[in-house]
């Protein structure tokens, strides 16, 4: 073992520029894929908080029956829940809104028409149903943000899907650079190795130094990633709090350093897989 | 020990074959020189020997074992029972001379409190017992293919190959190799001596086997040097 | 020259793994610094929409002198514009924000004050002007959208700043993968090397295959980039146009394109300088 | 022509100099066989003259220029004077056998379209014409070493080094080889010879230098092999 451990330090130092990239390669892997990661989670958490947000309202005619009304946009399958807003109700809320303006009994008649507020099981459902409260008689008209609410969702969505697909090719190009690293190593001492061969060591002998070398880039770089994205995710979310308090930040450390955690364990084993799968390649291919 | 059958090895590409229905039979404990022109398939024979090249046609038997099956694992273990000193030398670049002599001891599962005996003791019979911690690249030729020797002598192998180990020494000091050989040889190690080296064969007489273009041409159970 | 470009075609072949890697990486790095860039540029448009309008209001007392105060404030040489906005006006305008429910002479009496509205030369006063009103007599309040403005404008400058930090990261990741790629090569090649410089080759001979190599290796991927991202910016921006129709964003193709080419030539001046300097220091090296 | 004053070569970390105070002095024209034990220093004084090494002390004059200022561009236009076989071949892997003899009229700046005629005329000396677009490594070593040869002479230099250019070959072989090396030098090229070949030091006699570890002990005029 002390052998091999020597062995995988001759090759790290004699390879230093190839193993350097590669480090610098994989951290910048490993951090972003941990921001995307964080982001996601993140935005998991607004996308939720938008959704449960989504509201349709269908502003009701004065001679419509009301509570007919509500039965049948009850029973309709999207719906979760579905309530009358008198128009009464309305201008009191309003009266909050702009406090010193209007005042209650401030206007001599209400123009605020009644309405129906309904939540859907699921957002995307939104123009299905407004569309069908439409057809109803009695609505006047129907509002939910109009084009905004399915926008944002799906430019969210796009986000993620960006993020993700980033990520992935960040995570070829770590693999890549592994398998370069590897191979560089083993074609700098492709003579060196055949000797070996000759004399009669095994693969995994030969193998040895090569995973070891990229176990410990893996666990090198994870662990400069995590020591960089946990202080700095803390620095960016205490910043956002006081910026937008409304945002519902992932702010639970055990959350993120499980993350983390998750991370080196990636870390470590891409750098070891990949320099395995290597070694055993372009052992073959020397023989 | 070492039985060729009807061997031919064709180099992929090559216009003529490097080895060409070759019938040889070599016994335990023999000592056998290997002579011919430069060209002649010499290398090639050892190869095939040592399973670094597998015959177009024919079977190499070690032991009465055909190589052909041997993968793996099985080519590595085979490798262990023989010692042998490549035409180029090929000593490990990073290693001192001590470790790259302990290699085969290393190889073979030596425990490594028997080592500095063993490798000190070689190396002195090779006279360079003064540069074991020397890099292979700050040793001089001769010396490199000395330290070669050492290697595939250490392991006191059942088998000993050697191409061409006096080509960078003066005859003097290739005299000392040939007596350790020898000597290692009275032990009961098969040797196969490949060489140019007129002085040499007809000095210390053994069999000797003629190669003319990839056909064994002559085997001379007495020795000396004719092409 | 037919020599050097065989050679080099050799050098990328036997080390196919290694270009590869420093293609993806170069890649990866280009097409991050060619959408900081992009964004650095729409954010800067952001930025300069956001400065204008940055408005500082400041209510007055019905005691107040309005004239006086109004040149008071003109005088202060961080002020960009002021002027006064009457009570009446104010009720105008709030009356035309919720029509239908504030309708003209509906109250008995106007609760709004007059207000001063300033507009400054440098946004980043603001909080200067701001306790400057408070001390005049006749102001009561002063109002800036608080801590929003200064908090935006410093997110969005930490944001900016931080796409730069990347995006010199990764060029420097790039320039180590170049390095890498340029040493791997060499010292593959070390005996190969060492035997033309023993039959009397000059080293800009030697150097030539690995200097062409890492401006090939530049080339590729900065056209690759170019052709990815000039696409993706426009499909991005579309999307975003019908999301935020008030997002002023950079939509000249002209503007785009120039920004790619100069992409283009930095991953040629990265590719060919870094390996320059690459194959220059290791054939010291190797000597 | 190569002048040696007081040299003196120790090696960094070396316990022994390994060219100790030589004086020498070669003509213009001269054939010079070098020989010594294995260690006692011939390569190295080969690589004085080529600057691939530096004299600790002394100095080194080709032609009455010392050897010591050389830089960069300078050395390189030293070494395009002298034709070498280095004691390990040292051929470019990744070109072929054609390739690697033009390689020598390249550096020098001979018109590619006088190389087909010199690159094939000297391999057929040196018996590879049939050999010329296989690469090096499926050649034989002796085969590898008459390339290299070749290489050295393709390009008429004033100065030939050969390190131990027939180790690798059988007699006949090598005899060939060095009537090509002795026809070299008729045309007027200075030839430094290290040699173990006590066959072909006291067959073609030459003026001979014996090194001793590192000293000059012996300069015959009139050659043979006694060390
Ligand atoms: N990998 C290869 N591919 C093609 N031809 C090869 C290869 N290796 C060897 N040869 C050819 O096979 C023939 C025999 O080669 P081998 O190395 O066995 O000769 P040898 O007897 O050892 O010669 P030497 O005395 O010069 O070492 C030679 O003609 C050589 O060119
Ligand atoms: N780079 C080096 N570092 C340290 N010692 C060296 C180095 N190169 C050679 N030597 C030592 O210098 C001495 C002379 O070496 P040199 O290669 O000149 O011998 P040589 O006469 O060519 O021997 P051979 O016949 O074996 O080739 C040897 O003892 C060798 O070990
Ligand atoms: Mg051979
Ligand atoms: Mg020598």
């Amino acid at each position: 073992m002390m052998y091999q451990i020597r062995q995988m330090w001759l090759a790290l130092r004699g390879n230093f520029t190839a193993a350097l990239a590669t480090l610098t390669t994989m951290t910048l892997t490993l951090a972003l894929l941990g921001a995307v990661s964080l982001l996601t989670l993140n935005l998991e958490r607004t996308l939720s908080g938008l959704e449960k947000e989504v509201e349709v309202s269908a502003f009701l005619l004065e001679s419509a029956n009301d509570a007919t009304l509500l039965k049948t946009v009850q029973a309709l399958p999207q719906v979760a829940s579905a309530r009358i807003v008198t128009k009464g109700k309305a201008l009191e809320q309003l009266g909050q809104d702009l406090p010193g303006i209007l005042e209650p009994g401030s206007l001599e008649e209400n123009p605020l028409p009644d309405s129906l507020r309904l939540t859907l099981k699921n957002p995307r459902d939104v123009q299905v149903v407004a569309a069908q409260l439409k057809a109803l008689v009695g609505v006047e008209s129907v509002e939910y943000g109009e084009g905004y609410v399915d926008q944002a969702l799906s430019t969210l969505e796009s986000v993620r899907f960006l993020g993700y697909g980033l990520v992935l090719l960040l995570l070829l190009n770590s693999l890549f650079n592994i398998l370069s690293t590897v191979r560089v190593g083993m074609f700098a001492r492709r003579v060196e190795i055949e000797v070996m061969r000759l004399l009669g060591a095994r693969r995994g002998f030969i193998r040895a130094p090569y995973v070891l070398e990229g176990i410990v880039l893996g666990l090198l770089s994870s662990l400069i990633t995590a020591a960089l994205l946990y202080p700095a995710y803390f620095a960016l979310t205490g910043q956002l709090r006081t910026l937008l308090p409304s945002l519902p930040l992932l702010e639970d450390r055990r959350v993120v350093l499980e993350l983390l955690v998750g991370l080196v364990g990636l870390g470590v084993l891409v750098g070891g897989l990949g320099s395995w799968f290597a070694a055993n390649r372009y052992l073959r291919e020397l023989e | 020990m070492i039985q060729l059958r009807h061997v031919t090895l064709e180099y992929p590409g090559a216009a003529q074959a490097a080895l060409d229905d070759i019938n040889l039979h070599i016994l335990k404990g023999e000592f056998v020189y290997l002579i011919g022109h430069s060209g002649a398939g010499k290398s090639s024979l050892m190869n095939l020997i040592l399973k670094r090249e597998t015959p177009s046609r024919g079977e190499v038997y070690l032991s009465g074992e055909s190589l052909r099956k041997y993968r793996g694992g099985r080519v590595a273990l085979h490798r262990r029972r023989i010692g042998m000193v490549f035409q180029d030398n090929l000593l490990l670049q990073n290693l001192s001379v001590f470790d790259n002599v302990a290699f085969a001891l290393r190889v073979i599962g030596v425990p490594q409190r028997e080592w500095a005996a063993r490798v000190l003791s070689v190396l002195a019979q090779v006279g360079l017992e003064s540069r074991q911690s020397a890099l292979p690249r700050q040793l001089s030729l001769g010396e490199q293919q000395r330290v070669a020797l050492a290697r595939a002598v250490v392991s006191d192998p059942p088998l000993l190959l050697l191409d061409e180990p006096t080509g960078n020494l003066d005859p003097d000091t290739s005299g000392e190799i040939i007596r350790l050989v020898q000597s290692t040889n009275l032990r009961g190690t098969t040797v196969v001596f490949a060489t140019h080296a007129r002085e040499v064969v007809e000095q210390f007489r053994h069999r000797t086997l003629t190669l003319r273009r990839g056909k064994l041409v002559r085997d001379d159970p007495f020795g000396g040097y004719a092409l």
